[in-house]
């Protein structure tokens, strides 16, 4: 056997690194809680070693497979490692090291019983992620997933003496599997030619095998809906979102981060992989790209709605993930659009766009979450109305998620721009299509791209506004106080991961370009990558054109222009002095806006979006109270009367349950008739 | 003559703790003798393994692979189960639950419906596959009945009235096989031998081996618990005592579906029609969807169980009907992995059940807080038995289901939602029982001492085989599927 | 182009004094419509220069920061006005081919004039007061739909040159022979909503008013005093005369010189001067003619203006390719 | 082709499986538990005598030994048990039915016809003197299933149990000539055992029911 590449081997260190120490970690931790740090700090460096060997494939376009002992007979352990996993890896590795080290600060307030725990399934959730990344054949790759459903559930759990921390990992795992299934049933009709022997029947569900399968028409779109049901589960298209406004605020707040943040990328990759690798564009219909696109405009538009009506801070970042996701799933609809229309440079710039969503929102994404969980922490409360004021308490960590917040709301210079920038690029070439339908479609898409990212601007405005802004409206919040040392180090590595991709996305647009020349054949046009480090031009030399260091130096150079010339000129003096209260003199945090009245002119604009439950007291009433309530219309709609239906169902196969001997005969009795019967006059 | 070998320490051993069973030291004998069957099993298997079939006592026993795989997975469940019952009895024995009397039943009985399984497993007689089988039932019976509750009264009836009856279906069947291949092989003794039977499988008359097989099917499926033959099977899996709710589940619905499967190869050397598939199929099918939706509304933790066994061996039926070398060796491992499993879940349940004094889930609170490692064991065998990789039941799943997409995607629909039901509703009692107390526990001050050895070998087993079935392994079971036949179609 | 290229100089020399232009005729500007709104409504004008002295008056002030504050409070009118100067740079004044154009887009200018209103908005709640939480809340409110509408809007637009660099943009529409397009009128009508929204102009916001529970903007800049309040006032009429800059570019582009010919330059200092009176007239007029909006009917307002815009960009795919 | 010297046993082996018949029938008609358990015990005696018929048709001898295992059996051992039973349980009287005898016999009828077409085919292909037999085996064993299911008392159900076992035997005897030695008597120990198992119940029912009414034996919850 030949050598490993480097990479290769660095990636299984890695992988082993993790397994190693979270099973070690775990007795270790139950007798000495104060080695928590050492430890998180052992899972970051693997974590760095991971990003920096998946940065290096990824720019060389490492392309290895390998087996490995084990597996099904005449199944081994199938990996790859391709530039689509490279990117995956690098996600995982960049972002999860500002997780893992922020972990290593703030476990520490966590109950000592629930320590060892979590930081096992943290470790072996980071492991089967990576492993989801690297497995190369249907079986290994359900081990990782479902390995990786389970630690994340166990993660979500970690609370789960409260109740709703239950339900809501319950929720999640039965999602997980419900998607797994559909996920494996994917993987089979993929493979589902008959072959002759039991070593034939099991590589036949190796990817590489997968790949090379040329299923008909009618088979290829099943696949291809049950690809993105599967994987939809975990990504939380709708309406199969329900369980992760829940799930990820009910975790602890690394878990929660890496669940939003890391995970939900998973099922990106699982969607490209199938897609575009295994069941390759060639089986892929233009048609198909339009319910995709439709629903991942609407989906994010949705997200991003309910997200504005949330006053808990990680179930709002939540519905923003929802509506990440939704942007991910309009650009590869887009991209599919374009690919098999012909026009394969609009295509690759949706999917490169969709790529590089899908690392900005892991930092960002990331990196808020943990922000959200800084301020729970401070404040003691998931109520936004019960925070305010903790910018001046955590001017360090409240900074940091000001720029996370900058960079998530999809504004320039920051990096959720510039994916969102080609994506719209991309939705901008719909002039070339030569069908009407299709054209409308991008269309439409486009426009409802617009406005959910203007109205994650709103959302973020609301969560940065209510929690740090302000005056502290509750004692807990008023004696808040900044985050420890390792807790910043992580948020830090995010934020500067942000910047980093804000300010040169080409060099990562390189490494893209060998994904997409993996997956497609296709490469991004030349004017992209001749660009330098300055200039995004993706479609021709002098067409829209883009410049994020550029940018960024002119506005780094502008801000304080202003200041230094006031100084310069004439120093002001400064004063403090009461806000203006109308004249009145009384003060109080509770006079300030609530994080509910922030959403109320959405609710007032798109009631259709919710289920609302209003009552205005009539004017006699003793004790007039407003009551309202807000639901995900899914609830009501449609998970509600299925789990009915559900009960239904078993009420009637409990029918057959008498409990009476003679009843029970007869059933042997019919049985026995019956099939005599049929065997004898059929 | 290794054959009877392994059926001698259990025939010993039944004697031996006939006189004396009510002994202190009975219990630890008891474990020496199944440990010594589980021994003699392993070195048969192994000998068939490396020699090929064996054949003893004039024809009248037998063993190639497949039967081999059975009597090893007999022999060390056995053995396990024992040690579990070991510490069960002696738990029941600190409460006063336990006399010498009903322990030297208890323990006789164990050690006659291990030797009546393995008679099953060994013998080349349909005639005496058919009388060992009855005699397991028997046993069992007795068994059920042990703890004169009248609810295990009642179940142990009910056990003996339906699976009677069915067993007798399996007699005609008996009769009529005979009847067909007498013509071939002529009166007397090799007539009912599977070793000739399936040498002639080809000649024996189609009209009568259908109508067989019918009788056979209804017959010895009763005792695997296919719907709608199986409604003794919740009971008989609550009242009894857990190790033999273990062993039930674990053993002798394998057994009984062995012996289906020993009969399917001949009916389909005869048949030329897919009748045996399209049987097996529709039973497994119902199986697993009444199995899986009558969950629900179980409030018993036992028969929650139980509903998942008859759900799981609908599963393996309908491998088996699948057919083809992946169908048949999905259907083969599906029911190790079941044994492995679902023998363990009730070693933990029967602890679980002696820790908080009642069987009723809503009773039930509180397994995480007071006995962590329980709780644990019941979570890991509850993802065990719901197919969460790496777990054996997760291969055997993945397995049929990939046959299923290309064999009967028709069935799909059904398969999926049974499955995800059944995960849905595991996992909501799993937590039900770990949740708050809605009453004060019975035995607060206890702590019995509990073996987690049984618990942690199967589920260890179960685990390494779902991620490392070696190529070796996997070899063994394909050419025991192979040489018996069941690889065709 | 390199940087001892002669062209090159001119033109760096002409982007240079666009921006100064820019920033200094903003508050011109502002006057100048308030001159018209005065003279309209039969008062008399306090004069052009009006809004320089306004803004002298307060840089002389001393700050007074209202309790409870961050550093955000401070940094917000630094950068509100960093942006808008920056974006500056970006919009043809007179030269159509900025030597920065090509940094940014219409996309990114749509970007930078939302991160000012976002910044804007943590400036009005960092105080914590009511107002200014209730004029970030309707501010964002009315961002959430002007925003894309004027991205939809530059769509339409940039799809006559398919590209959405705004000097392409222009040199498009300049070399264009259609005088009519109907993709364009909508987007027109959706340009003047968006304009009047976005800019806190009468039928949405009452710049004059400093009545608390009707404001919008001056609502958020409530608690700002002294120079900083000055910044943000002169931000705002730079936000104005930029928002007009880039209608006049888009919809009355004739006249821009095509080339920097002092004749051309001259030429089109004059047009555009001329077209920047007028446009603040008509403003003057439509903010005399209509009272402002209940709160609630605001978001209807924009969402009729993003309704055009997307129907423009319909059209032009179905009607003009 | 029958040999020509055997028609009258033939004859004789056919009356007997008409009896046979009959009696299954009788036992759904009967009310009273002794006449039942007579019924069983001349099961028992046409069963010897047919098994003896067929022994001498076939020349067969292990079925002399089966003749006498039965007579043995179930007409010496088994009815004096069961009397013995009844007498320790103080069991008697009428048997509740809980379908009508009317119906139950409408039933059995249909099952006799549907028997019988199902096993024409099978005993076409019968070598044996005692083809066309298999049909009435087939009928009895369900008729005995029948039993089982409309009567209600425990001692009942046992009777049906061994009316279903005669009728197996009956089946086995006419169809092959009875089965291998070795499985006959491996069946006759576990009908025994059966029996012995049955009998242990009874007693454990009186004891915690107090009655031998299988109404007691339906789970009364129904979990």
């Amino acid at each position: 056997m030949n050598p490993l590449p480097q990479p290769v081997s660095i990636n299984l260190f890695v992988f082993f690194i993790w397994i190693f120490v979270g099973a070690l970690g775990y007795p270790l931790l139950q007798k000495r809680e104060t080695l928590l740090k050492p430890l998180a700090l052992l899972l970051s460096i693997g974590s760095i070693l991971l990003a920096y060997s998946a940065f290096l494939s990824l720019l060389s376009g490492t392309d290895y497979r390998f087996t490995v002992e084990g597996g099904l007979p005449g199944l081994l352990f199938h990996l790859h490692l391709d530039p689509l996993s490279s990117f995956f890896l690098l996600i995982l590795g960049g972002a999860g090291t500002g997780v893992l080290l922020f972990s290593g600060g703030s476990l520490h307030a966590m109950s000592p019983r629930k320590k060892p725990g979590f930081f096992l399934n943290l470790s072996f959730f980071m492991a089967s992620m990576e492993g989801v990344f690297l497995a190369d054949d249907a079986y290994l790759f359900m081990i990782f997933w479902e390995a990786m459903a389970l630690f994340s559930t166990f993660l979500v759990l970690t609370d789960r003496d409260r109740s709703e921390v239950r339900d809501a990992g319950y929720l999640y795992l039965l999602m997980a599997h419900f998607g797994s299934l559909l996920i494996m049933m994917g993987f089979f009709f993929l493979a589902s030619r008959e072959p002759s022997g039991q070593v034939q029947f099991l590589e036949s569900l190796t990817f590489n095998a997968m790949a090379t399968s040329t299923p008909s028409t009618g088979l290829s779109f099943l696949i291809f809906l049950l690809v993105l049901l599967g994987f939809g589960a975990k990504a939380g298209l709708i309406p199969l979102h329900v369980w992760l406004p829940r799930a990820h605020p009910a975790a602890p707040t690394p878990a929660s981060a890496l669940l939003s943040g890391i995970m939900l990328k998973t099922a990106l990759y699982g969607i490209i992989r199938l897609l575009f690798g295994l069941l390759g564009l060639d089986h892929l219909s233009a048609t198909w790209g339009i319910p995709l696109l439709l629903t991942g405009g609407l989906m994010a538009l949705f997200g991003i709605l309910h997200a504005l009506l949330q006053s808990n801070p990680k179930k709002l970042l939540a519905y923003s993930s929802i509506e990440n996701i939704g942007i991910l799933f309009l650009g590869v609809g887009l991209a599919i659009l374009y690919f098999k229309s012909g026009h394969p440079v609009a295509g690759e710039i949706a999917l490169g766009a969709v790529l590089y969503h899908a690392i900005n929102h892991a930092f960002f994404k990331t990196l808020l979450f943990l922000g959200a969980g800084t301020i729970i922490h401070a404040s003691r409360t998931n109520d936004l109305n019960a925070m305010g004021g903790l910018l001046r308490r955590m001017p360090v960590s409240g900074g940091l998620v000001l720029a996370g917040i900058l960079f998530a709301s999809g504004l320039p210079p920051g990096n959720g721009f510039v994916s969102e920038w080609l994506l719209l690029q991309s939705t901008l070439q719909a002039w070339i299509l030569s069908n009407t339908l299709f054209r409308s479609a991008v269309l439409l898409g486009a426009a409802l791209l617009v406005l959910a990212s203007a109205l994650s601007a709103m959302g973020f405005v609301k969560f940065f506004g209510i929690g740090y802004l302000g005056i502290p409206r509750s004692e807990e919040a008023g004696k808040a106080h900044e985050v420890s040392f390792l807790e910043l180090t992580g948020m830090g590595w995010l934020a500067g991961g942000c910047l980093l991709l804000a300010a040169l996305p080409l060099t990562l647009l390189k490494g893209i370009n060998h994904v997409i020349r993996s997956l497609t054949g296709h490469v991004f046009p030349d004017t992209l990558l001749s660009g330098g480090w300055i200039w995004i031009r993706p479609i021709s030399a002098h067409g829209a054109s883009y410049s994020p260091p550029l940018l960024l130096a002119l506005l780094l150079a502008a801000l304080p222009l202003p200041w230094v010339l006031l100084r310069l000129l004439r120093k002001p003096s400064t004063r403090t002095s009461p806000a203006w209260g109308c004249g009145y003199s009384v003060r109080t945090p509770r006079m300030q806006d609530t994080a509910d009245a922030f959403g109320q002119p959405i609710r007032h604009f798109f009631p259709f979006f919710f289920a609302m439950k209003r009552r205005i007291p009539a004017p006699d009433e003793k004790d007039p109270l407003l009551e309202l309530s807000v639901e995900d219309p899914h609830w009501p709609y449609l998970f509600r009367p299925l789990l009915r239906l559900f009960v239904r169902f078993s009420e009637l196969a409990d029918r057959v349950r008498t409990g009476r001997i003679s009843v029970y005969l007869v059933y042997s009795f019919v049985t026995l008739l019956f099939l005599l019967s049929v065997l004898r006059w059929m | 003559m290794f054959l009877l070998s392994i059926l001698l320490s259990p025939l010993i051993g039944a004697f031996v703790m006939g006189f004396v069973g009510h002994t202190k030291a009975a219990s630890r004998l008891n474990i020496l003798f199944s440990f010594l069957t589980f021994g003699a099993t392993f070195l048969l298997a192994w000998n068939v393994f490396a020699n090929g079939p064996l054949v003893g006592l004039d024809e009248q026993l037998f063993a190639d692979g497949f039967s081999a795989i059975f009597i090893v997975l007999t022999g060390g469940i056995g053995a396990t189960t024992s040690l579990f019952s070991h510490r069960y009895m002696a738990i029941e024995k600190s409460r006063g639950h336990l006399t010498g009397e009903k322990q030297r039943l208890y323990l006789s009985l164990y050690q006659v419906f291990l030797l009546t399984m393995l008679v099953v497993l060994v013998s080349n007689n349909l005639g005496l596959l058919w009388v060992s089988l009855e005699g397991a039932t028997l046993t069992t019976v007795l068994l059920v009945a042990w703890s004169r509750t009248p609810e295990s009264v009642k179940a142990a009836w009910k056990y003996f009235i339906l699976c009677g009856v069915g067993i007798a279906q399996a007699l005609f069947g008996t009769i009529l096989l005979y009847f067909a291949s007498e013509k071939t092989l002529g009166p007397g003794g090799t007539a009912l031998l599977w070793t000739h039977l399936a040498a002639v499988k080809h000649t024996l008359e189609p009209t009568v081996i259908g109508l067989a097989f019918v009788f056979f099917i209804v017959g010895y499926g009763t005792k695997v618990g296919l719907v709608p033959l199986h409604n003794w099977l919740p009971d008989a899996h609550a009242e009894g005592p857990a190790p033999i709710s273990a062993v039930l589940s674990g053993l002798l619905l394998n057994v009984a579906l062995y012996a289906i499967l020993r009969i399917k190869v001949l009916a389909d050397g005869s048949l030329h029609n897919p009748l045996t598939a399209h049987l097996l199929m529709g039973f497994g099918l119902l199986s697993v969807l009444l199995g899986s939706l009558s969950m629900w509304k179980r409030q018993d933790i036992k028969r929650l169980f139980a509903y998942s066994s008859i759900e799981h061996m609908g599963l393996a039926t309908f491998a088996f009907g699948l057919g083809g070398p992946m169908g048949s060796f999905a259907g083969l491992l599906h029911m190790t992995a079941h044994s492995l499993i679902k023998s363990s879940i009730f070693f933990v349940v029967g602890h679980i059940v002696q820790t908080s004094g009642s069987q009723k889930i809503p009773e039930i609170r509180d397994v995480a807080l007071r006995t962590p490692s329980l709780a644990r064991a019941l979570l890991i065998g509850g993802l065990a038995v719901t197919g969460i990789p790496p777990f054996a039941i997760f291969a055997s799943e993945f397995l049929i289901l990939s046959v299923a997409v290309r064999r009967a995607p028709w069935s799909l629909p059904l398969l999926l939602l049974a499955i995800i039901v059944t995960f849905g509703v595991l996992y909501f009692r799993i937590q039900e029982m770990n949740g708050e107390s809605g009453r004060s526990l019975s035995f607060p001050n206890e702590k019995p001492k509990i073996t987690f050895y049984p618990i942690w070998i199967h589920f260890g087993l179960a685990f390494l085989i779902g991620l490392f079935f070696t190529h070796e392994l996997g070899r063994l079971y394909g050419l025991a599927l192979h040489s018996i036949g069941l690889t065709n179609g | 182009m390199d940087v001892g290229d002669p062209l090159f100089r001119t033109e760096f020399a002409v982007d240079v004094v666009d921006l100064f232009l820019a920033i200094l005729t903003a508050p011109l500007l502002s006057g100048w419509i308030g001159t018209c709104r005065a003279v309209l409504s039969n008062r008399t004008p306090a004069g052009v220069f009006q809004p320089f002295w306004d803004l002298l008056r307060l840089f002389r002030k001393e700050v007074i920061l209202p309790e409870h504050t961050s550093f955000l409070f401070r940094a917000v009118p630094f950068g509100v006005f960093g942006i808008l100067s920056v974006s500056a740079l970006f919009i043809p004044l007179l030269n159509i081919r900025p030597l920065l154009g090509p940094v940014a887009d219409v996309v990114v200018l749509i970007g930078l004039f939302s991160l000012v209103r976002m910044l804007m908005a943590f400036g009005a709640m960092d105080a914590g007061t009511p107002f200014g939480d209730l004029g970030a809340r309707r501010e964002m409110m009315v961002g959430f739909l002007a925003e894309p509408a004027t991205l939809m809007i530059l769509f339409t637009v940039s799809l006559w040159s398919g590209s959405t660099s705004l000097s392409r943009i222009i040199q498009s529409l300049l070399s264009s022979s259609d005088p009519v397009h109907p993709s364009l009128m909508f987007a027109l009508m959706a340009y003047i909503l968006v304009f009047l929204a976005e800019n806190g102009r009468l039928p949405i916001d009452n710049p004059a008013t400093h009545l608390e529970l009707t404001m919008i903007h001056e609502a958020m800049i409530l608690e700002y005093s002294g120079p900083l309040l000055g910044m943000m006032e002169w931000s705002a009429h730079l936000k104005l005369f930029l928002y007009l800059l880039i209608g006049i570019d888009f919809f009355f582009p004739a006249g821009l010189p095509a080339e920097l010919s002092p004749p051309a330059v001259i030429l089109g200092i004059f047009l555009l001067i001329g077209k920047l009176m007028a446009a603040g007239t008509a403003l003057a007029i439509v903010e005399i003619l209509f009272a402002k909006l209940r709160i609630f009917r605001v978001p209807e307002f924009t969402a009729l203006a993003y309704l055009l815009a997307s129907i423009g960009f319909l059209i032009h795919f179905v009607l003009e390719v | 082709m029958a040999p020509h010297p055997h028609l009258l046993a033939n004859h004789l082996v056919g009356m007997l499986g008409s009896a046979l018949l009959l009696s299954a029938f009788a036992n759904l008609a009967m009310r009273r538990l002794t006449s039942l358990v007579r019924i069983f015990a001349l099961q028992g005696l046409l069963l010897t005598a047919s098994t003896l018929a067929v022994a001498i048709l076939s020349s067969e001898t292990h079925l002399l030994f089966s003749a006498l295992f039965t007579f043995i059996f179930k007409v010496v051992l088994l009815p004096t048990i069961l009397f013995r039973l009844m007498n320790r349980l103080h069991i008697q009287g009428e048997v509740e039915s809980l379908v009508n005898v009317p119906s139950t016999m409408v039933i059995g009828l249909g099952i006799v016809v549907f028997s019988f077409t199902l096993a024409a085919p099978i005993s076409e292909l019968a070598s044996t003197v005692s083809k066309g037999l298999i049909g009435v085996g087939l009928a009895s064993l369900l008729l005995s299933f029948l039993m089982m299911i409309t009567r209600r008392k425990a001692l009942t159900q046992l009777l049906g149990f061994l009316g279903m076992e005669n009728a197996l035997f009956f089946s086995a005897i006419n169809a092959t000539y009875g089965m291998p030695m070795v499985v006959e008597l491996g069946v006759a120990f576990d009908v025994l055992v059966g029996t012995f198992v049955f009998g242990i119940f009874f007693f454990q029912i009186r004891e915690t029911f107090e009655s031998l009414d299988l109404k007691h034996m339906d789970s009364s919850s129904l979990e």
